[in-house]
């Protein structure tokens, strides 16, 4: 039963057609698991990410090696809102809302992908409110005005409007406190366990995600320097220190 | 005094048929936070293409009919050829792009329909009508209609729709619409082809006024101060500046052009919206820019 | 190659399109025809156009591109339609000694030829312009004298093309009594709607449409909507042609305007072109029905001047291929009658012209033309401006050029 | 250790955007060199309060003193001036510049030639240049920037980004820095460096910090002094031992687990 | 042990004020102007010279004025055409009203005139923003041309409001023929490009980028952003206003104010945004593009179709192919010509390898 969900085979991803960010870089993530990759600044996480969902194109990023496949078939060229529809959504790094639409709309926009009934909405925008009450007190602010942290609950929120299956989080724990990092990765728990939807993980709190995750990969300098069961991975120190020396040999990604 | 008034009227329509043109203005600023200066050239191709086939002898409602959909085909040629390679750049190089498109939308519609000068007349005479001594003229008022139904339409497309709300997503930063599944090229396409439609009536009102011939394009520079004070993103700012502009061009035509010279009707409006942005930087009714650190 | 060479900047896009197609195309139709004729005593004409768009600087690029003649055939002269072009154009033809032809329009004081040797307003200059409408006027209302507290509105252009004649226009109502108004209307001039009030505030006796492209219909448009009677509304010679009325509509009928020369088909010449050129489905027009038009006729005209022209100075300097220097020497030896008109087949299309070293403009006398709706009628004979009246004012503001450029002006008594 | 006279002094300070109260009248003390963190659940009003400290928004009530001096119409500008330096949560870099620019526009304050001496390459011109261009190497290296040195930063990964913002903070060598969350988006390993390095810079420089950090371990670690709030409201001031016994805000702001974990760390 | 953690590094940075930090760079700029100025007068023609080449630098140094003010300041203006407007008739009525001034100080004072009229239109910048600015710019590039014609003063009551420019005599030297003409453009242009270079890697230079990129982060560095803005305002507008000198005195050698339409100041805007914002060099490239292409496209219709084609279709086909190839140009390199030069030089630096 452990069908993979998401194939990621060989890619190389190149900005601009001459800054190479990712050279070499395969991901597995099984239905129902949820996947950490971990790595220091540039190593390649966001991009990444951003290549499964097919937005790196937005950002004149281009994948020139290896294959993509989702639910068992190639997304190498399938477009993001496509995606979308079919269960692939991603956070982006950041808090990427929209600033001028208020809190309540940023979410609204969530359901556009697969226009569910009014009450749906509804219902889906209250469950948001319930992960985080703090969205709800501030519901008609402009997103723009808000703070970091909330601006990071919109983002995540939005993306669960769109009744996703892979979730591709990057950076969740970026500006939150500590307490609603902790609801954050109870959320994810939950939704794994109850809902079954997958997900894959960028993150750079270690050990909180080694907590939650099955599997994880170790990136470095845009390659997969080591992978294995998040549980075994978590005890081996030496591969912690290995990879977190990683954000001065990254030099190299660039030259 | 009597004469101040029928001034001030006249300003007031006139003010009106520039909103018509600055209204399509508004619609692809709403979508892409740029200012689209293909709209006079928009407007140029629409008439055209409606006066050449009127004049091979279709009834007016067909010839409307095509060049609607000549428009749509339009829009989704642009969107496939242009916009669509141009996702997340700055908006200056958008900008850019909307004046490299104008330039081949003049050329298409000339190359197909050439350059003579055609006139049209839409059934509605532009002949003067008594009010109280005050010359208005049908057409004026004509115009005032369509431009209030349009203004009302839209506004509702834009603040009760979906699409109204993706539209200003896609604005406020692309990529994060993308990521939650917006499909910006149906956004451009629908934007563009409404935008068409726009320049369509107003290509023909005008067209009925100046004639159709290239200088239709050069209506844009009209519509320009309207939509600054009214605000790029606001629909009836397009109408509010329009009546503005209008009015006070007119009035300062003749009550200062006496003093400083005349034929400063050219440049009197932006001098005016300067002083109006000193007030509101971003116009009577547009969104102001949310920004905070 | 026993060639002369014509270069065309002409323009064939933008705002002023329909013009400048309808000029070259006549202009092209006629040097055809001349061809299809066997040329000018055996000299055949070859040209080439170079688009401008009605812009300076490419009418400038254009000219020194085509200036060097055509393989081996010499240029006779440039005949830019615009004003622009032919200030910007003006000191390098004369330098270049390749004459510069301002048919119907142009600098004013480049009439005087002791200044400007290489530069022809031919038929009619700016100010001749005024002067016989004024005089036009004055006979309508039964005589110079009536016109004695007549008002009289001048609507112009908002360019150096419309601003040209202001002056002149104020001595005119100086020295006849009437009152004159002038009223700019700005570039692009496609909204009128205060100028008009202000016109129908005046309440004038007549309107003199200064206008251009399409400052023209909105202008009789306009003046509808106000009410004011296209029949007292006087275009000038960039005002009179069926683009300026037709997109007017019923607006434009009555409305009056001068021309140098009547729209139509049926006089000789134009009747040879259609068979030798049109017919022949080497016209140059892409749409057949502009043929006759005002802008066509200009075309047509300006091709018999400037061939007359070559064939005078062949006469002079033998049946060869001229240099533009020759061929100026044709122009200011021009002395065309009705005789040779008739000869032309040109009889009442071209006025009769005598231009000499002093006077580069020539003729001087315009017809008036009323629109009835679909097309021009001509409803006058010839009426000449007041050319001595102007002259002086023409000599001193030459003299002044002269001055700042440091010219010494030619001595027309001795030249012959 | 806030005995002397602090660095900086906000008395009765209230913001609030439309109905909402951001900042209710708060008084905090900032003594000069000390390591002062801000923690507190999000939308809390500690970057609000920055933006106060740094000119940016305009407290509706209540008083800023720096070095005793009381600031009227406090700007931006100003701020600079008094030598009152920043980072900013959502990156507020030169995106287009390279990270050397970004540094060297940091010490903008710090040059003395007018521009005509630059355009004429006077020797003070010349010798500012490359004094200032050596002091931005520095701080550089320091940060482990150099192989990005000429790299246009908006082609930056994020954690990067943080750190050249940083680098721009502290180029302008101020009395008082502000740190919004320089850490977001770092491994542990990284905060580690970037604690020791925020430590160097306060005690070499005596530099005093003023740091907004949700990772409570470097709080912990790092801070001579933490202010916590929550919703306007200050609800705890002190050291970190007596923050930590705070019922309060275990409660508002740490969860249960996360203050275990926190005694485990502290452990080894 | 802050400091003694950094490692010693070189203190003088020459190497790197340098015009190019790589030695063939600058072997290869140094020859390209030796060539322009000693090859280029002896072999090229009138048409060359007079139509191409002057055009050509005029345009390239307006387009760095606006690349000064939109490029690295990050103000969008639609009014350049204007302020060369200013420059134009303020150095002829310098040179018309002050008996014996030489050309170039002329010049220089219609910069200086053009430099306070943008700073005047650069006011209101600090409040108005983005897309809302170019109000103010349109503002001036519709009331400039007005002004001039209104008031017969500007043009010394020439009927027509058109200017001829004068004798062109620097230093006794007469510069009337189209090669002296080239020169005269040519030295002028390349002693404002090095200068322009100088202001842009100075402090100054970085301050302008700065406003552009986030003004409440220059803020709160301390960069008066104000006095920032206006001075970007007042150098571009110096630059554009000697363009138009230049392009009155040097290329057309008359102006009607007119003649500094918006089209033009929207051809100024192409050069830079097709040669590169933010780019020296991308302002000529942009345009050079643009004044080549255009007459390269109608050599190459009439090469193409010969004469007898219907040339209004050959213009609309132009246009269309023109519009085309910006876009083209957009979509291909959103930085300019100048990227793209960039871009091959580093592909060849790598060669063979990929990246
Ligand atoms: N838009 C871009 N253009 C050019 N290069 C880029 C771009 N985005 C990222 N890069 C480069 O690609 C490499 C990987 O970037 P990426 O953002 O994937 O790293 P990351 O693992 O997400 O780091 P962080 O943890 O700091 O977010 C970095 O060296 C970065 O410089
Ligand atoms: N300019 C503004 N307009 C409207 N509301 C604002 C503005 N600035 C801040 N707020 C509100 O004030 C509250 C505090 O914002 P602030 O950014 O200070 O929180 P914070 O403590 O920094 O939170 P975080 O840790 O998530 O960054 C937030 O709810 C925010 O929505
Ligand atoms: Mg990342
Ligand atoms: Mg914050």
């Amino acid at each position: 039963m452990m069908t993979n969900l998401l194939e990621v085979q060989q890619i190389e991803v190149v900005y601009d057609q001459a800054i190479l960010a990712v050279r070499d870089i395969s991901i597995n993530v099984t239905e129902g698991s949820i996947v950490a990759l971990l790595g220091a600044n540039g190593a390649g996480k966001s991009t990444t990410l951003k290549t499964i969902s097919r937005l790196v194109q937005s950002e004149r990023g281009s994948l020139t090696r290896g294959q993509i496949r989702y639910q068992n078939q190639d997304i190498t060229n399938t477009d993001a809102a496509t995606l979308v529809k079919r269960g692939l959504v991603q956070v982006l790094e950041g808090r990427r809302c929209f600033p001028h639409l208020t809190v309540e709309e940023n979410l609204r926009s969530g359901t556009f992908v697969n226009n569910p009934s009014r009450s749906d909405i509804r219902e889906g925008i209250e469950k948001i409110y319930q992960y985080f009450p703090r969205l709800k007190e501030r519901r008609d602010t402009q997103a723009g005005y808000t703070s970091g942290g909330e601006q990071q609950m919109i983002a995540i929120g939005r993306a669960l409007m769109t009744k996703p299956e892979l979730i591709l989080l990057d950076e969740p724990s970026m500006g939150l406190a500590p307490k609603i990092v902790e609801e954050i990765f109870a959320i994810v728990h939950t939704l794994n366990q109850q809902q079954g939807i997958s997900f894959l993980i960028a993150e750079q709190n270690a050990r909180l995600v080694l907590q939650y995750a099955d599997f994880a990969y170790l990136v470095e300098n845009g390659e997969v320097r080591h992978s294995g069961q998040a549980a075994t991975l978590n005890q081996q120190d030496h591969l912690q220190a290995a990879y977190l020396g990683g954000s001065r040999s990254s030099e190299k990604a660039l030259v | 005094m009597n004469f101040f008034i029928e001034v001030l009227v006249g300003g007031l329509l006139a003010g009106i048929m520039y909103s018509l043109v600055a209204i399509g203005f508004v619609l692809i600023y709403r979508a892409s936070g740029v200012f689209n200066f293909a709209q006079g050239a928009l407007v140029l191709f629409s008439a055209l293409t409606f006066v050449s086939l009127v004049e091979r002898g279709l009834p007016f409602w067909q010839a409307f009919a095509i060049t609607a959909i000549v428009l749509f085909i339009l829009a989704v040629l642009i969107e496939r050829l242009v916009l669509r390679h141009l996702i997340n750049r700055s908006v200056i190089t958008l900008f850019m792009a909307t004046l490299g498109l104008s330039y081949i939308i003049e050329g298409l519609a000339q190359t197909v329909w050439g350059t003579q000068v055609h006139g049209l007349e839409l059934g509605i005479s532009d002949e003067p009508i008594e009010f109280f001594g005050i010359l208005i003229s049908k057409l004026d008022l004509f115009s005032a209609v369509v431009a209030g139904l349009m203004v009302i339409v839209l506004s509702l497309l834009f603040s009760k729709t979906r699409f109204g709300l993706s539209l200003r997503a896609v604005a406020d930063d692309p990529l994060a619409a993308q990521s939650i599944g917006i499909r910006l090229n149906h956004i451009w396409i629908i934007v563009w082809t409404v935008a068409g439609f726009v320049a369509l009536v107003a290509g023909l009102l005008w067209g009925a006024r100046l004639g159709v011939q290239f200088s239709l394009s050069l209506i844009v520079l009209k519509a320009l101060p309207v939509l600054i004070i009214g605000g790029f993103t606001s629909i009836s700012g397009a109408i509010v500046g329009g009546l503005i502009v209008g009015a006070s061009e007119k009035l300062a035509e003749i009550y200062l052009g006496g003093i400083i010279g005349g034929g400063l009707e050219n440049w009197f409006p932006y001098a005016l919206a300067i002083i109006f942005l000193l007030i509101r930087p971003s116009g009577l009714f547009g969104e102001k820019t949310v920004a905070r650190v | 190659a026993n060639e002369q060479y014509f270069p065309l900047q002409s323009y064939r896009v933008g705002p002023y399109a329909a013009g400048g197609s309808g000029f070259f195309g006549g202009f092209i139709d006629y040097l055809q025809d001349v061809n299809a004729h066997g040329g000018v005593n055996g000299v055949k004409l070859t040209w080439s156009e170079c688009e401008t768009e009605y812009v300076v600087e490419k009418g400038v690029e254009c000219y020194e591109r085509l200036k060097k003649g055509l393989n081996g055939a010499p240029a006779a002269a440039t005949n830019p339609l615009s004003v622009g072009i032919a200030y910007a154009t003006l000191e390098r033809s004369t330098a270049d000694k390749i004459p510069l032809i301002t048919i119907n329009h142009g600098r004013t004081d480049s009439t005087d030829g002791s200044v400007f040797p290489y530069v022809f307003p031919l038929q009619l200059n700016p100010y001749s312009e005024v002067s016989a409408i004024v005089n036009y006027i004055g006979q309508q209302s039964g005589g110079l004298s009536k016109l004695k507290g007549k008002k009289i509105v001048v609507l112009y252009h908002g360019s150096p093309y419309g601003k040209e004649t202001i002056p002149v226009i104020d001595i005119l109502a100086k020295k006849y009594g009437f009152e004159a108004t002038q009223i700019e209307v700005p570039h692009p001039g496609n909204e009128q709607q205060s100028q008009w009030l202000n016109i129908r505030r005046i309440q004038p006796d007549w309107v003199i449409l200064r206008g251009w492209g399409v400052m023209n219909p909105v202008a009789l448009k306009t003046a509808k909507k106000v009410g004011f009677p296209a029949n007292h509304i006087i275009g000038n010679i960039w005002s009179n042609s069926e683009e300026d009325a037709a997109p007017a509509g019923d607006a434009a009928k009555g409305f009056i305007s001068i021309t140098t020369h009547p729209s139509g088909t049926n006089f000789p010449v134009l009747q040879d072109i259609k068979k030798n050129v049109v017919d022949a489905g080497k016209g140059n027009l892409s749409d057949p029905k502009r043929f006759g038009t005002v802008y066509y006729n200009l075309g047509v005209v300006n091709g018999i001047l400037n061939v007359e022209a070559v064939r005078v100075a062949q006469a002079k300097y033998g049946k060869r291929p001229l240099t533009g220097e020759e061929v100026r020497w044709g122009f200011e030896h021009l002395n065309i009658d009705n005789k040779r008109l008739t000869e032309l087949g040109a009889l009442g299309l071209v006025q009769p012209l005598k231009l000499s070293c002093s006077d580069h403009e020539g003729g001087g006398a315009v017809r008036f033309q009323q629109w009835d709706g679909s097309k021009w009628n001509v409803i006058s004979n010839w009426i000449q401006a007041d050319r001595a009246l102007l002259r002086p004012i023409i000599e001193t503001s030459a003299q002044q050029y002269a001055k700042e450029k440091g010219i010494t002006p030619r001595n027309c008594k001795i030249e012959k | 250790m806030t005995q002397q006279t602090p660095l900086l002094k906000l008395e009765g300070i209230s913001l609030a955007f439309g109905g909402l109260q951001v900042i209710q009248d708060l008084d905090i003390a900032v003594a000069h060199g000390e390591i002062c963190s801000l923690i507190g659940p999000n939308g809390a009003g500690k970057s609000s309060l920055l933006n106060i400290i740094n000119g940016i928004y305009q407290p509706h009530r209540g008083k800023i003193t720096l070095d005793g001096q009381h600031l009227k119409s406090h700007r931006p500008q100003l701020a600079a001036k008094l030598g009152i330096s920043r980072t900013f949560q959502n990156l507020a870099l030169f995106k287009k510049m390279s990270v050397l620019d970004n540094v060297l526009t940091g010490r903008t304050l710090k040059i003395s030639a007018t521009w005509p001496e630059y355009l004429l390459r006077l020797p003070r011109a010349k010798r500012e240049a490359d004094a200032q261009r050596q002091s931005a190497e520095k701080i550089i290296a320091f940060l482990h920037l150099e192989p990005w040195r000429h790299s246009i930063v908006s082609t930056l990964s994020y954690g990067l980004q943080k750190r050249v913002e940083l680098a721009r903070a502290l180029a302008a060598e101020p009395s008082l820095l502000l740190l919004d969350e320089p850490m977001a988006g770092m491994n542990s390993d990284e905060k580690q460096d970037m604690a020791r390095l925020i430590r160097d810079v306060n005690r070499e420089l005596g530099t005093t910090v003023v740091i907004i950090e949700h990772d409570i371990g470097v709080v912990m670690a790092l801070s001579d002094h933490i202010i916590v709030l929550d919703y306007g409201r200050k609800i705890g001031d002190g050291t970190a031992d007596e923050i930590r016994q705070n019922p309060e805000v275990l409660a508002a702001y740490l969860g249960q687990s996360t203050v275990e974990k926190q005694q485990l760390e502290t452990r080894h | 042990m802050f400091f003694s953690q950094a490692r010693q590094i070189t203190t003088d940075y020459r190497s790197e004020r340098r015009l190019f930090r790589l030695k063939q760079d600058r072997w290869v700029f140094w020859a390209v102007l030796a060539f322009a100025l000693i090859v280029i007068p002896r072999i090229g023609t009138d048409y060359w010279f007079s139509a191409i080449l002057v055009p050509f630098l005029v345009l390239g140094l307006a387009g760095l004025g606006l690349n000064i003010l939109t490029g690295y300041a990050g103000q969008l203006s639609l009014g350049s055409a204007a302020f060369m407007a200013v420059g134009a008739f303020a150095a002829y009525n310098f040179q018309l009203r002050i008996p014996g001034i030489s050309l170039l100080l002329s010049f220089f004072l219609g910069g200086i005139v053009t430099a306070l009229f943008g700073v005047l239109i650069g006011l209101p910048s600090l409040r108005i923003k983005g897309f809302y600015l170019i109000v103010s710019t349109l503002a001036a590039q519709f009331f400039v041309p007005w002004m001039l014609t209104q008031y017969g003063w500007f043009s010394n009551y020439s009927a027509s409001g058109v200017i001829s420019a004068p004798k062109l005599e620097v230093f006794g030297q007469d510069f009337n023929t189209p090669s002296g003409r080239y020169l005269l453009t040519l030295s002028i242009v390349i002693l404002l490009g090095f200068t322009a270079h100088r202001l842009i890697h100075s402090p100054l230079g970085r301050n302008w980028m700065a406003v552009r990129d986030m003004d409440t982060a220059a803020a709160s560095i301390g960069i008066p952003i104000l006095r920032t803005k206006l001075l970007a305002f007042a150098i571009s507008s110096f630059y554009l206003g000697i363009a138009g000198a230049l392009w009155a005195f040097a290329y057309l050698g008359t102006v009607e104010p007119d003649g500094f339409d918006l089209s033009r100041s929207f051809q100024i805007l192409f050069i830079i945004i097709i040669g590169g914002l933010g780019s020296i060099s991308g302002s000529f490239l942009g345009a050079a593009f643009i004044v080549l292409l255009p007459i390269t496209l109608s050599l190459g219709s009439t090469a193409l179709f010969g004469q007898g084609a219907d040339q209004a279709l050959l213009q609309n086909l132009q246009k269309i192919i023109f519009g085309s190839l910006i876009i083209f140009f957009l979509i291909k390199e959103p930085d300019g010509l100048a990227r793209l030069w960039r871009h091959l030089r580093e592909r060849l630096k790598l060669w063979p390898l990929r990246y």
